[in-house]
């Protein structure tokens, strides 16, 4: 379903601290349910500027987290302080306005028959893969999770998804290690798999790299720059194998493995 | 209604050539795009002859209220343009206007004889900011070589033709005064200002771009006063009608470009923060213009 | 410690003439301003033969991340700058660089010549943002108008020249080289870019200007960007030093000057919305060079 | 005494609406005490930039209220959302961060023999008059102060001063008409006077006028727009008398008014 055109400036209904991360909520009542995969882009509807080099000034993209309830449906966003827009975003306090525009791009697509789903993500990677375990489940599919994160605070974004394995950087909590390592035991037990991944981009490109070798279908949910989010500015564009170029916005975020060479640095 | 270049349109705000793709947007917004449509004219994002894929990501970069592009014109070349995305365009609830480029005066004729065929084409939009294959100066920044190249072009096509001129020059009026000379029936101005971004983060390397393309385009907010100065320069100094724009974000604005002289406003960056905002800036400015009797000019 | 015409500075940041004054500025806050003083060498404003009272005001107007002026260049004239002003800013703790502009060459070497005899002035810049009596344009818009004025000009002075070069012009590059090659010991930029300040408030009228003076210069963050693609081109094309500067805020802003080419880098509005910017820059610059070894080229 | 090299970041101890206006109180451990009639340069510490039209960027000038106590004084300022500035100073709360240059600028300086002080403001223009009440009264003279309102509402401002006289301009408070009216009956009867006022140009234009008929000395606290309040900018100029200008931050805010032809109006 389209969204509606333009953006719509929304309430702040919550925000909580989940380990290193903020979770805003927003009803969005005139809004669509969101796509597992789908993104909208983010403003504060009051002072988007003045901060770090006199920035924000464009939305910020963010995959949704979770849509819950209907009538209507809250939007839940899952955020790490980055950067002047993620720290502006992550001051909201309920009652605040935020611009929304979305839901956006492609999301994920559900497993073919006989492959199990496996779900890989990192960091604030987390965040769509949760509405898409939701939605896994919800049909009746198993969707295990397998989650990587820098350090024991940053973990705590793994109770975002149910049952998730964790590794860490440090070791602080779960595997010791990068969450490829959980992944490659996955992949080479059991029944054929399709991986769904969303993180940084040096994860995303391992898990490529391990699906092409095994020849696993994976759906890749990458981020790059995005000036507009609904393919008006040409800017969000990644390299595919054909030598030629794909926007993230429109025709992503989430991308087949197969389209790419390899996930782009930025 | 203003009137420009022969069309009768409902409002004076249009969008900048690049800054938006209505058949992508379509696909977000579905037909509500459509239903309440923007622009009162639509402007083609820049074809050239050959398809370009555009330059090396990353192609954006903020800046304090702006942003530097470096995207690279990247479109699907005249065939591609004409075959794929013309039916599409030409069912838009608005007049269409190509923009297009090239780097020597016989690839612009014949983009704009190519051009000119088309009934569903109701004007070209001439982009001169395209570095002249001998001076390395972009055609648009020096008079001279802008008159040379409309002399050689003009007749190719009877439909009316804007020519876009570039910032990037020392007297942009006198860049305009050529072009009407030489036959334009409008001109539109500004394009983005040459701009560097830094490499930045944890490895940043000093001197190096950020950007794919190297150095790229700066527009919005950060550029509304100069545009305004170049759209007041130019608007003073010719008597073709002139599209203003750069930075325009609410119709406040708007009607400081057409009290510059402007006939029209274009939007460019503004809609990358909001899908409709044409729109809202045509209803402002009508407000504004209900206030204080015309559209301020 | 760079080294710039001779001159060992103690550090790169130096003020962009005009926007700071000194003399006002020790009113304001003492010695304290003196034992802390943020630049390794002072830029007095531009000094014309005449005294001038400056433009009427309104003569400030603030756009995003920006600002816009129209001064008008006040100053006391060449005589009472020297017998006024000069005693005072010789006895700064730094060199002391003399900005001039004339709208003749004539003009020009009379204040070259002028400024040649006083020990006190360690080198002078020659504001070449004024326009030229014949074509109207700025004398530092064509490199043709440049190099006729430096010719006649240069062997005025023995002190070390800086050209302050425009950045309204289609390529400063070439404008640059032209300094070089007529004599210029070093250039500087970028100086405002040509802007216009829209009338606003309730009883605004559509294409009035804000600005006693009608249009202005834009400075500060909006126009970094734009700084340093002139910056680097410029860098690339000439090897005199290069004096970069327009919108920079931090300690990394300096270095991003500096790796575009620059050897020294000025600060302009930032010191308007912290007396001591020049100071904190300075400081932030020199750790970022401990980090990464060097200034940063 | 000099106020301290650069801006500096004061701590908002207090922020009181007092009617229409807002009184933000700050301790000031580095600065000196501020005379009557000095400004000085504010800005938020945070998110100074994104508001209405991408603005504030430059600081903003304020004639400093009052300055009470010490180890540290705390400064006050009497502030009306006029603006992007104005407004997101207005927001500030205990705990927010504020930039401050100053004290700047030259004051109001006393009576001379023999001459009674009379105060005469209107909106913001009550600010100065009241440290320079304190002042005056300190030392022991008298200092009535008529002061002028928009209305009801903002005459609450007039409680800012001791025994204030109240004009308004729809008649809500007071005097029904222009605090002029009352300034004139206070110079047409008793014994020579001084005038001391501060408010919008309009206004100080009347004062102005009404002094030079009289012969009555006056001091003008002005306003203008101002760029850096420390005269690097040159931007801040008013017209005097003599054809040339002053750069009102560095030689006013407070001016004789024989210095002027008029009060320019902005
Ligand atoms: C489809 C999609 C979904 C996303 N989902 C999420 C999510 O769910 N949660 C989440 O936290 N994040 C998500 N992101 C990332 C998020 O959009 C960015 O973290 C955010 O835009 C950063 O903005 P910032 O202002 O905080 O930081 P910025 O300062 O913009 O920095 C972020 C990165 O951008 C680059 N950068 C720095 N300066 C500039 C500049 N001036 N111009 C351009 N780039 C610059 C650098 O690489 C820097 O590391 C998603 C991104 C996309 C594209
Ligand atoms: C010495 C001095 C003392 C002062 N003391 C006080 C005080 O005690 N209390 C108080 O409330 N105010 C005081 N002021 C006035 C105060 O500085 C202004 O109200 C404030 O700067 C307005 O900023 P703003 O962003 O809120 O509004 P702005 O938007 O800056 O608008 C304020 C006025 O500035 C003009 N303006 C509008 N847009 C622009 C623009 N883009 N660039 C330049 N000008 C523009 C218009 O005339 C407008 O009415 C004082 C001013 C001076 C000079
Ligand atoms: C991302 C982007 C792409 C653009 N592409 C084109 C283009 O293809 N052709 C063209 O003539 N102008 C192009 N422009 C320039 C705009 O049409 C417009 O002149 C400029 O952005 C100033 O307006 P604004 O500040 O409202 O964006 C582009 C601008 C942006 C930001
Ligand atoms: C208020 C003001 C006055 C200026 N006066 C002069 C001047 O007298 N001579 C000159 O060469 N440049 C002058 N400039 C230009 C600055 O020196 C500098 O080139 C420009 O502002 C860009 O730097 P910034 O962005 O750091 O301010 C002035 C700039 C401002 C803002
Ligand atoms: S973000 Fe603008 S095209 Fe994708
Ligand atoms: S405000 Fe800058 S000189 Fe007065």
């Amino acid at each position: 379903m389209s969204a509606p055109f333009g953006r719509r400036r929304l309430t702040i209904g919550g925000a909580r601290r989940v380990g290193a991360y903020v979770v805003l909520a927003a009803p969005d009542p005139g809004g669509p349910a969101p796509e597992p995969g789908q993104f909208y882009m983010l403003a504060a509807a009051e002072r988007w500027g003045g901060g770090e080099d006199e920035r924000p000034f464009l939305p910020r993209a963010f995959s949704v987290l979770r849509a819950t309830g209907t009538d209507p449906p809250t939007l839940e966003f899952m955020l790490e302080d980055v950067g002047p827009g993620t720290r502006r975003l992550g001051e909201l306090v309920p009652g605040d306005g935020l611009w929304v525009t979305g839901p956006l791009g492609q999301g994920f697509t559900a497993p073919g028959e006989g492959r199990r789903a496996l779900l890989c993500g990192g960091g604030v990677g987390t965040a769509p893969l949760a509405i898409w375990q939701d939605a896994l489940l919800a049909s009746g599919r198993e969707a295990p999770a397998l989650l990587g994160f820098r350090d024991g605070e940053h973990a705590e974004g793994a109770g975002l998804l149910r049952d998730a394995r964790v590794a860490t950087d440090d070791g602080s909590t779960g595997h010791h290690g990068p969450v490829t390592d959980l992944l490659v035991a996955e992949l080479d037990a059991g029944t054929p798999a399709i991986v769904y991944a969303c993180g940084p981009p040096g994860m995303l490109e391992a898990v490529r790299a391990l699906c092409e070798a095994r020849a696993v279908p994976a759906q890749l949910a990458l981020e790059s720059g995005m000036a507009c989010g609904f393919g008006a500015c040409f800017g969000c564009v990644v390299p595919t194998r054909d030598g030629s170029y794909v926007r993230l916005c429109v025709d992503g975020p989430v991308l087949d493995a197969e389209l790419l060479a390899g996930v782009p640095a930025h | 209604m203003p009137s420009f270049c022969g069309l009768e349109l409902e409002h004076p705000i249009v969008n900048g050539s690049g800054t938006y793709d209505v058949i992508a947007a379509r696909r977000a917004f579905g037909e509500a795009l459509i239903e309440s449509f923007p622009f009162s004219a639509f402007v083609s994002k820049t074809i050239t002859l050959e398809p370009r894929a555009g330059n090396p990501p990353p192609r954006l970069f903020e800046t304090p209220a702006g942003l530097i592009n470096s995207i690279g014109l990247p479109n699907k070349g005249l065939q591609g343009y004409l075959e794929r995305d013309l039916p599409e365009l030409a069912a838009l609830p608005v007049p269409l206007i190509t923009n297009v480029m090239g780097s020597t005066a016989a690839e612009i004729a014949a983009l704009l004889e190519a051009v000119d065929d088309r009934d569903e084409i109701a004007a070209v939009e001439l982009n001169v900011s395209c570095p002249n294959v001998r001076t390395g100066l972009d055609i648009g920044a020096d008079p001279r070589e802008l008159a040379a190249v409309l002399d050689a072009v003009r007749r190719r096509t009877s439909k009316p033709l804007i020519v876009k001129l570039t910032p990037n020059t020392a007297d942009v009026a006198l860049v305009a005064e050529a072009a009407e000379a030489s036959g334009a029936d409008a001109v539109s101005l500004i394009n983005t200002l040459r701009a560097f971004a830094p490499a930045v983060g944890p490895d940043a390397v000093a001197g190096e771009a950020w950007l794919g393309g190297g150095t790229g385009g700066l527009s919005g907010p950060a550029i509304r006063a100069v545009a305004l100065a170049q759209v007041s320069a130019v608007a003073r100094r010719v008597t073709i009608p002139v599209v203003g724009m750069g930075g325009v974000q609410s119709g406040a604005h708007a009607a400081q470009m057409l009290g510059a002289g402007a006939t029209l406003v274009a939007v460019g960056t503004e809609s990358f923060r909001d899908p409709a905002a044409g729109a809202r800036i045509r209803d402002e400015l009508r407000d504004f213009s209900a206030k204080s009797g015309s559209f301020a000019r």
